[in-house]
């Protein structure tokens, strides 16, 4: 199943991309499966997740734990926590 | 009443807002506003940079912009948040309520606010007077207890004085 | 940090009057801005006429203001009250309080208001549209309750986000 | 001992009078022997105070309890409960 991917502040500059689109391995159910894969793709990927519980993760727009299914999803965001207002 | 939500690089005009807020209605009674500042961290800091999420900035601000219609009978809602860089002293975020009795515009102002500094997707990072830049401001777990306090049981969330 | 008080008959302008606060200083994170406001009452106000204490207006605010400062670390903190006779729609009473974090700047100006409700020496009387002079504003219980919190052990009034 | 009284709103308009000078008897101690002395001088005293404990009191602009001592005091002042704000 091809994801957009989109990374947001320190995310972003670990991973050193913007955005990307991904063709994730069968069995990647959950936003949690998706990290450990992402992991494995290469050192950025492994800086960017190194504390598992830090970064956040948004499905289309709306804020999701690790354990949210990626069923239908089309834009999965990685962020750190939110410092706004 | 129609809450009015944008997210802008452009500053804003506090008196415009609460002037739009009142047009042709004279059933508020409070209106209350809160203006989110770049402080200059004690001289060091010479400008914020603002990142956000677009798209996802707008809904997930709408969505704390329902929540708060639903707690609080408001007459008047807007929210604006900036991204981009802003210098020291300068406008960041505004939240504008309205209501018959000033208990729910100033809950719900609040509500607003510890709601977009842990919900909306906003990242500031600092920039240095030194010329170096700094590092992504850090998350701070007291927002994240100030934002625990709107789902106590014993929270008043209904307005209770005029 | 100079507090400013004043009892007026005329109207103010809430843009100047945060302008003044922030004039030259760039240390506050959060205003907070309240404007109480003239309601028209499903329609049957034609206007409220506001009789107040000379001097002791003043002086009874000034006190809350001290209070105020004391509590919270506030930057800026400026209360104005108009007296006279005030429509539908027009402004009564401002308070804008100025902080480094948004929590002392919300809770300074619940504060104000909550104290300026019931120990300020203001009245308010109503004028009908029918032409009768309604009668005297009275006074709510629930004011009473709103400024009893504030003495309560578990109040927090210190400062704890930012 | 003179003393200056204002008053306020309706009990300004149940008096009659904006303020007046009055000289009070020797023993009017507190503003509650002030109010009843007060009750004393005509129906319209007796109208303005007719409930005990709603007519609040001032000694020179701060707010007093019934039991405020009048000791030095130059200006009393009796009004509703404030409706400002």
């Amino acid at each position: 199943m091809p994801l957009k991917l989109v990374y947001f502040a320190w995310v972003r500059e670990r991973v050193g991309k913007t955005e990307e689109t991904v063709e994730v391995p069968a069995g990647t159910a959950t936003v949690a499966d998706l990290v450990r894969w992402l992991k494995t793709r290469g050192e950025e990927y492994e800086y960017a997740f190194e504390n598992e519980g830090v970064v956040r993760a948004a499905i289309d727009h709306t804020h999701v734990k690790p354990d949210a299914s990626l069923d239908g999803a089309r834009e999965i965001a990685f962020f750190p926590p939110m410092t706004g207002g | 009443m129609i809450p009015s939500v944008r997210i802008q690089a452009e500053d804003f005009d506090i008196a415009s807002e609460i002037a739009a807020l009142s047009e042709g209605r004279a059933d508020s009674g409070a209106v209350v506003t809160f203006t989110g500042l770049c402080r200059d961290e004690g001289g060091r800091l010479q400008a914020l940079e603002l990142e956000h999420y677009p798209g996802m900035a707008e809904a997930e601000i709408g969505r704390v912009v329902d929540e708060a219609r639903g707690r609080w009978p408001l007459t008047g809602l807007t929210v604006i948040h900036r991204y981009g860089k802003i210098r020291p002293g300068q406008n960041i975020v505004l939240v504008v309520t309205a209501s018959a009795h000033r208990r729910a515009a100033f809950e719900a102002a609040e509500f607003l606010m510890d709601y977009l500094k842990t919900r909306a997707p906003f990242w500031k990072r600092e920039h240095l007077k030194d010329g170096t830049a700094g590092g992504w401001v850090e998350a701070k777990d007291e927002d994240d207890t100030a934002l625990e306090r709107w789902s106590r049981p014993d929270h008043p969330s209904r307005e209770s004085s005029g």
